[in-house]
């Protein structure tokens, strides 16, 4: 089975500063990828060009086969990538419910029927369908990280990339949004809303360990080490730095 | 009176707000004439550019008025004074000459100072059958632009050249070059006297056209051919006339050059600075009183204590100068509906032509209601053609060192009403 | 020669009065350019500082006084805008919206005060002196000297003093700046007033050169917009450069074409350069 | 709407109240109080077009005032080389949405405090084109417009008409997905752009409906006026129009309409004393509502209404 998605030496430089250098990675279909690291290791910026939000200075990503890296951005999104991005993301003047809408219709602007069906599916499936009139900027911030996973949804992609969906919320709805991932990737592939993959970016190592079949190690914008939970913390420089957050 | 116009709308404003819309249908709608008072509408620049202007104006209608009122009105009606901000706006005047004709009722309509609102308010006199009396200098008010309505008893720009040219080439000399705004009013009054010199043998040296608010005219008067003018001709309005009087003395331009400026150049300005001094500039009235020709010395006396002018050309309380050259229209047009209306017995709109025909032709001689002196306006289009002084910047006083008879301004009718 | 003469005049005068032109430029850039606040009104502080130096020439008998007054008074009166304002100041639209109000009330009350008439404010030296074979006069020279000694004195502000480096950092890291223990709010008011200040001061040194009218605030406040952000915001120097640039190309300009095409074609170049110029805020150093 | 069904209702209602006054206002009022609200319901549709770029895609224009010059313009030239005034509102409606093309192609480009400056200049520039070539505009002097008018009434219930249907045709697409697209603009444009939305297109798009209904506005108060000048490309309209949306209320449909009416009504009813003193009033009241009250008359209406209504917030547009 081909890679859904294949970067090769992708580096980023910013003002002369190497934020990336030489990152290679796959990602094979059905695959759920964590990725770690101490801060400023480049993790966030690693999920945001494969988003499409910056363009990388070197090196290729490629999506089923596609060369991507000369697209702009709202292609990404168009060709199933979807991102949660760090910070809460919803429109915050707007309602719940134009707020699911504005994601789910870009590709079928005027069939009125089926975004109303997907955006009560989604609704549905973030348990808000009694919030759909609040207007967002009186949620919850955990109900706003969970708005923000149905909104990545919501275009139906074939890769989600998630920057810390559950940091800062409480441990129930954290722990929802890590089952409500894990069932969309190992469910069928005719069910709505399926994902063939997911790269997110953690803090929490239990919630790393627990998610992701494969885990990437950043440090100082390289890749470090990457394998299955288990053979990577056996690496020198991720067993040291479990150790050191040993709270986290 | 003024204070009732104001405390009416006011208390309309406050009705509209304060029980909706039903209530002010008693106030609206247009009066029956039986025995009601005949009302004059100024439009007028309170603010804006031309704010000088208006303040003298509004004063000369009320004035006017007044003192038909004391002489038993207009064919024995009272007449009523309501007047409104066109606050140097084409768009707002034209607002207001709705507001004048149909809120407040006018049956005659003085106009506006700037060109661009008579222009916009000449269509809206005749939608709405109602004289109108201009004040704005453009030359088309009285011609492609007008229609029957439209009275115009000063000078248009064309006038002005006309008027004024040979005497500044018998006088000044005969090779110009021309300071003017780059915009409409300054186009057509360059045009004009520029093709008026030509005509008649003068040399048009340089043409300087100089955009509307320019601060610095270094860069503009350093254009000007000092070896071969003889007059520097400024056609501008207000501040930029100001800035550019004061450029050219400190560039030393007034040495070996004669400066003439159109009317509006020092047009209630006072002209006691370095830069004014030995200026020449055409105007329709003197300032001053000791200028005023002798048979006029009686009118200009009554005319002057009636607006509230001194003999050196000031608001006594206030120390404002009177734009001399424009103050006496408003008067003199209330003057001319009055001997109209006396003359052909109008009583309403019924009798609209009647009151057209007695106004066009209309010869007037010199007097008090008159204190410009004696003027006519022409039946073809509805032009006043009046005399002209042409003045002189002197110990920092205006002083008329010529007049020109109204012979002299009348040109041939651009078009025929 | 004459032509040469001409072009002469034209570079040295544009100069002049671009120097003008930079120090207005330069409150400007200390409000929009270094604390991020759009404020529309700066034409106004300009046109503020013309009135009050006529105003007080008048009432004192000399005009000399007005140089330290005006900008005291205007900079105050931006004080007062910045402290009303600063709910807003961060976000862009609102407070052009705001600023805008500011605008309309300070316009409103000049002609309120002092009416729609031109004032004018007779040169406090009269003296001239040839400048290729026409007259110029010393106090322009001179508007030009004091402008220079205030465009350095906020060199010297920015760059070595401690409010300077304040007022510098305060945008770039507003949390680093609280927490060194810098009161972030009396930095914007004071930065807000400093350039107003310096547009007051500007207003003064013209007031006897042009006609002073409630208008000219409006008139000039786009100009010194461009020039700001053509120039790189916060950067003092650069504004400069582009006033005296843009002076002396619209000089030559309006002296060579029909001037109003030459504005026009003034304003297109800017523009373009406006539209085309990597953004200045990510090329900051 | 999913459950908003019976405040749609309610909204409906109450949208159709005031329509219904207006509409027999004619009825009961003096001609000068009909000119006067034909006056409000253009300078009503002028601010809308400005609502719709500012209030739902979150675009501080001052260009507008280019639009509207042009519209009369066209309107001026559509009735002088008598195509009759369907077919010149058309020619205006589509050449405003063509220019809103081409403009609003240049002016996305940048965004914030230069987009406001880079609109601002361009108003700046047509003004001087405009007063630069006498020969199309008639400069300062302007052009008369060459009127089949029918009287007072009659040119009421026509803009009426025209203003109705401008205001419906804004609902309609404020209310659209395309609608939804530009309110997600206005709140986070690159958030839009990475939902998968061409946001300059929609930006664009914005541009030129709002470019065609400030047209219409223009050649519609040509055709009342019967005078169009160089004046009209002034950027001091455009500022008019930011005027009245902020105060009546920004992305609102009837916000623009209620700040028109309430500024033109006061200007109106001041005394000439209090006139000269109108835009130091206007100054402090824009202070006031981008401090006090950024969503205008409409937000305060609202925020009252939900105060009172059980504390639910509403989001009606009319």
């Amino acid at each position: 089975m081909s890679d859904l998605l294949s970067i090769r030496g992708l580096g980023l430089k910013i003002d002369g500063k190497e934020i990336l250098r030489g990152v290679d990675m796959e990602l094979a279909s059905g695959e759920i990828k964590g990725v770690m690291g101490p801060n400023g290791a480049g993790k966030s910026t690693l999920l945001r060009l494969l988003a499409g939000e910056l363009q990388p200075t070197t090196g290729e990503l490629t999506l089923c086969g596609q060369d991507m890296s000369e697209r702009p951005e709202r292609e990404f999104s168009r060709d199933g990538i979807s991102y949660i991005s760090q910070r809460p993301g919803p429109f915050r003047d707007l309602t719940v419910e134009e707020n699911l809408r504005g994601a789910a219709q870009r590709g079928s602007l005027f069939s009125r029927k089926s975004v109303r069906g997907k955006v009560d599916r989604l609704a549905k499936l973030i348990d808000m369908e009694r919030k759909t009139d609040v207007v967002v900027s009186e949620l919850s911030y955990g109900e706003m990280r969970t708005l923000d996973v149905a909104m990545a949804l919501a275009s139906e992609p074939l890769l989600l990339l998630a920057d810390e969906p559950t940091a800062g919320v409480s441990g129930g709805v954290a722990g929802d949004i890590v089952d409500l991932f894990k069932d969309l990737c190992e469910s069928n592939r005719n069910t709505p809303f399926h994902l063939d993959g997911l790269i997110f970016v953690e803090h929490d190592k239990g919630t790393v360990f627990n998610l992701a079949d494969r885990v990437g190690f950043l440090h100082d914008g390289r890749l470090v080490v990457e394998g299955t939970p288990e053979s990577i913390r056996q690496h020198g420089v991720v067993a040291q730095y479990l150790s050191e957050h040993e709270f986290d | 009176m003024n204070d009732k116009i104001e405390s009416i709308s006011r208390r309309n404003f406050l009705k509209l707000l304060g029980s909706g819309v039903a209530s002010v249908a008693l106030l609206g709608g247009r009066k029956s004439y039986a025995k009601s008072p005949l009302t004059i509408g100024l439009q007028v620049e309170m603010t804006g550019g031309l704010a000088t202007y208006g303040y003298w104006h509004l004063k000369s209608a009320r004035a006017a008025i007044e003192k038909i009122n004391e002489e038993g009105g207009i064919a024995g009606r009272e007449v009523k004074l309501v007047y409104g901000d066109t606050e140097t706006n084409p768009a707002v005047g034209s607002r207001v000459m709705n507001r004048l004709i149909l809120r407040e009722g006018a049956d005659f309509v003085i106009g506006s100072q700037h060109s661009g609102v008579c222009l916009a308010s000449v269509p809206l006199a005749k939608r709405f059958s109602v004289p109108y009396f201009p004040i704005g200098e453009a030359t088309e008010i009285t011609g492609p632009q007008g229609n029957k309505y439209v009275f115009r008893s000063n000078y248009s720009v064309k006038a002005h050249a006309k008027s004024g040219y040979r005497w500044v080439m018998d006088n000044l000399g005969t090779d110009w070059t021309v300071v003017y705004a780059d915009y409409a009013m300054g186009q057509s009054a360059v045009t004009e006297w520029s093709s008026y010199l030509t005509a008649a043998g003068g040399k048009l040296v340089g043409k300087i056209p100089v955009p509307q608010g320019t601060d610095d005219f270094g860069p503009y008067l350093k254009k000007v051919d000092r070896g071969r003018t003889d007059v520097l001709v400024i056609i501008l309005y207000g501040p930029d006339a100001l800035a550019c009087l004061r450029r050219t003395h400190e560039m030393g331009l007034t040495e070996g050059m004669k400066v003439f400026g159109n009317t509006g150049s020092v047009e209630a300005l006072d002209v006691d600075f370095p830069g004014a001094e030995g200026l020449y500039s055409v105007t329709n009235y003197p300032r001053r009183s000791v200028d005023v020709p002798e048979e006029l010395k009686s009118f200009d006396r009554e005319f002057r204590a009636s607006v509230g002018v001194g003999p050196d050309g000031r608001d006594p309380e206030n120390g404002k100068i009177v734009d001399s050259s424009h103050y006496w229209v408003p008067w003199e047009n209330v003057h001319f509906i009055r001997d109209a209306v006396s003359s052909c017995g109008w009583q309403g709109d019924r009798d609209m032509n009647r009151l057209i025909d007695s106004l066009a032709g209309i010869v007037v001689r010199g007097s008090t209601g008159h204190p410009q002196g004696s003027k006519y306006i022409r039946t073809l289009d509805h032009q006043g053609f009046h005399s002209q002084y042409i003045q002189q910047v002197q110990d920092g006083e205006l002083s008329i060192v010529a007049q020109l008879p109204p012979e002299d301004g009348e040109y041939e009718p651009l078009s025929v009403l | 020669m004459e032509l040469v003469s001409q072009i002469l005049f034209g570079l040295l005068n544009g100069v002049i009065w671009g120097i003008s032109l930079a120090l207005i430029s330069s409150g400007l850039n200390v409000i929009f350019g270094l604390l991020g606040i759009v404020n529309v009104a700066h034409g106004s502080f300009y046109m503020m500082g013309a009135f009050l130096a006529w105003f007080l020439s008048l009432r004192l008998g000399t005009f000399w006084p007005a140089l330290l007054l005006v900008p005291a008074i205007v900079g105050f009166l931006g004080i007062l805008a910045e402290f009303l304002l600063k709910p807003v100041e961060k976000d862009h639209s609102l407070s052009v919206l705001g600023t805008f109000g500011v605008t309309l009330a300070l316009q409103g009350t000049a002609l309120v005060l002092w009416g729609g008439a031109p004032k004018r404010l007779t040169s406090p030296i009269q003296a001239s002196f040839s400048l290729f074979g026409t007259g110029y006069s010393y106090y322009r020279i001179l508007a030009a000297g004091v402008s220079i000694v205030a465009l350095i004195s906020l060199w010297f502000i920015l760059e070595r003093t401690n409010f300077g480096l304040k007022l510098r950092a305060v945008r770039e890291d507003a949390d680093l700046s609280v927490a060194s223990g810098i009161p972030v709010p009396w930095i914007y008011s004071l930065g807000f007033g400093l350039g107003a200040a310096l547009a007051g001061l500007s207003g003064t040194l013209v007031a006897p050169m042009v006609s002073i009218t409630p208008e000219m605030g409006l008139r000039i406040f786009a100009v010194v917009f461009l020039i700001v952000i053509a120039g790189g915001l916060g950067r003092v120097w650069n504004a400069v450069t582009f006033a005296i640039a843009f002076s002396v190309v619209r000089g030559l300009l309006t002296t060579f074409f029909d001037p109003t095409s030459g504005l026009i074609a003034t304003f297109i170049l800017v523009l373009v350069f406006l539209l085309f110029r990597p953004n200045p805020v990510t090329s900051r150093r | 709407m999913f459950t908003g069904s019976k405040r749609v209702l309610l909204a409906t209602f109450a949208a159709l109240v005031p329509i219904t006054l207006i509409g027999v206002f004619p009825l009961f009022m003096g001609r000068f109080q009909v000119v006067l609200l034909t006056e409000i319901i253009i300078w009503g549709v002028f601010a809308l077009s400005f609502d719709l770029i500012y209030g739902y895609t979150g675009m501080l224009s001052f260009g507008q005032s280019i639009f509207f010059g042009v519209g009369a313009y066209v309107l001026t030239y559509g009735m002088t080389w008598e195509l009759g005034l369907l077919l010149s509102l058309v020619m205006v409606l589509l050449s405003g949405a063509l220019l809103g093309l081409i403009i609003g192609a240049v002016a996305v480009k940048v965004r914030g405090a230069k987009f406001f400056l880079v609109t601002l200049v361009g108003a700046i520039l047509f003004h001087l084109v405009a007063l630069d070539n006498r020969w199309l505009t008639g400069g300062d002097d302007g052009l008369l417009v060459p009127l089949q008018f029918g009287g007072v009434v009659d040119n009421f219930y026509l803009i009426y008409g025209v203003g109705l249907f401008a205001a419906l045709v804004t609902l309609v697409i404020v209310r659209s997905p395309v609608g939804l697209v530009f309110r997600m603009i206005k709140g986070d444009k690159k958030r839009a752009e990475l939902l998968g939305y061409w946001t300059d297109g929609y930006r664009i798009l914005s541009f030129a409906i709002s470019g065609a209904l400030a047209g219409l506005a223009g050649g519609l108060y040509g055709y009342t006026t019967g005078f169009v000048s160089a004046d009209f490309f002034h950027w001091s309209y455009s500022a008019d129009a930011v005027i009245w949306t902020v105060l009546g209320g920004s992305g609102t449909v009837a916000g623009p309409f209620i700040g028109a009416a309430l500024l033109t009504f006061i200007k109106e009813s001041l005394s000439s004393t209090w006139g000269v003193i109108y835009p130091v009033f206007v100054g402090l009241l824009l202070i006031g509502l981008v401090i006090g009250f950024p969503g205008g008359i409409v937000g305060l209406v609202k925020r009252v209404a939900s105060w009172t209504v059980s504390g639910k917030e509403g989001s009606t547009d009319e």
